[in-house]
């Protein structure tokens, strides 16, 4: 199945893109999705233990299982304000 | 013309357009307002040392305002309060509001724990992100870990409206 | 056009005027604003159970210029920030605006106690008086004993505004 | 010497005036003064412990001692905001 992965800050910096449209299998986690990300981009394992993340604009936990068509964001520590 | 309570843009924020916003919503209760609280946040021409030139702002719109909703919802189960959020998006100068706040509330004390918890847990949750331009170089400002269900964080930003008591049980939800 | 710190008035308030000032004044120091707070005391519809009709507020004047500037150097030994207070004085219609207070500082923390300590000092001190006229009948609102040298309800104000530790000991003036 | 008293909210209303001049006998204080003021108007009375006092438009002690010409001010408690 097909998901957009969104890219944030630096992780958007270290990607090149804020958009990555992602093939990965059917049931696939978002933490699955994480792992596969930060094996391409290893300067992104810094966020190991920080990064939180949203599918479809809502707040989710790590351990979620994805849907096709799905939006999954990884979202840096923030700073708003 | 009504504007949206919670909002993310890349115009200039309207303080007296919040105001009246709240003013008005709370006028509609049974017992109307008798303090307005609003808190803006300003691009600081200093940070850690650091002389800013300008701010760019990064966020992703739809869980921004979802957040603002969310911290909307756990105010209204702890202060008798109408509130909105703007936020801005974009470029930045020093000087420049770059968050707006307004409560209105029945009491004061309300009002001021509930404007501080607001600007507290935007700071912990809110998918908003600085990328600062200071004197000699540039650097992505990160904070607060976005989990959104971290009662730890959650319980912080109640001390720190409420001032050093414990955050009393509230309903889930 | 600039406009005074410290007023009675019984025009409309502006409160964007207010925000306008201390965020130039802030502007002005070595670090700039990072938070402005504003308090907006609204006539409210309700008070002790009555239905309100109106308020009428007296005041004198100039003692009310002089409390207000009295409470800003008591500020100003607590919380470095720049602070205006305007307050209105004659017939206030439910809804109306009858103080505004805006604060900056560089920090929220110093902005958000300031704020709060200042509106508990003009209950304190300022020699200002509330006529509430309501549904049956009307009567003059009396609240503290105006001593402006009361040290007891200065270290309340203090507790408010910094919620629940103990005042600690400033330099006297 | 003649001082000038003001008085506000429900000293004003007890006493019919805003304003009233007053011969009080040289070095009076201003406790003289609402001593004077409340024989004379003993509904004052009640607020004989939460009076506050301020002399030329800034905060007085009670036991001050006045000048001819000054503006004396009877302060009940206040409810400003």
């Amino acid at each position: 199945m097909r998901i957009n992965v969104r890219l944030f800050a630096r992780l958007r910096d270290i990607a090149g893109a804020g958009e990555v449209p992602t093939d990965v299998p059917d049931g696939a986690t978002v933490r699955a999705v994480w792992d596969t990300l930060t094996g391409e981009f290893p300067e992104m394992r810094v966020y190991q233990d920080s990064i939180s993340a949203a599918v479809n604009a809502d707040y989710s936990r790590m351990d979620a299982a994805l849907a096709d068509g799905d939006e999954v964001a990884f979202l840096p520590p923030v700073s708003g304000g | 013309m009504p504007i949206p309570s919670y909002a993310v843009t890349t115009e200039a924020l309207d303080l007296d357009a919040l105001v009246r916003t709240v003013s008005a919503e709370a006028a509609a209760g049974p017992i109307g307002p008798g303090a307005v609280i609003t808190f803006v946040g300003v691009v600081r021409n200093e940070n850690a040392g650091r002389r800013v030139l300008r701010l760019e702002y990064e966020g992703y719109e739809p869980l921004a305002v979802r957040a603002f909703e969310r911290i909307g919802e756990e105010v209204g189960r702890r202060w008798p309060c109408r509130l909105a959020v703007h936020h801005r998006l974009g470029t930045l100068q020093i000087g420049d509001a770059s968050v707006i706040i307004a409560v209105a509330s029945p009491h004061r004390a309300d009002a001021f724990a509930a404007c501080r918890y607001v600007i507290e847990r935007i700071k912990q949750i809110a998918p908003i992100w600085k990328h600062e331009f200071f004197e000699g170089g540039d650097v992505w400002i990160e904070g607060a870990s976005a989990d959104a269900n971290d009662e730890g964080a959650r319980d912080a930003a109640y001390r720190l409206a409420v001032g050093g008591s414990a955050a009393p049980a509230v309903p889930a939800g």
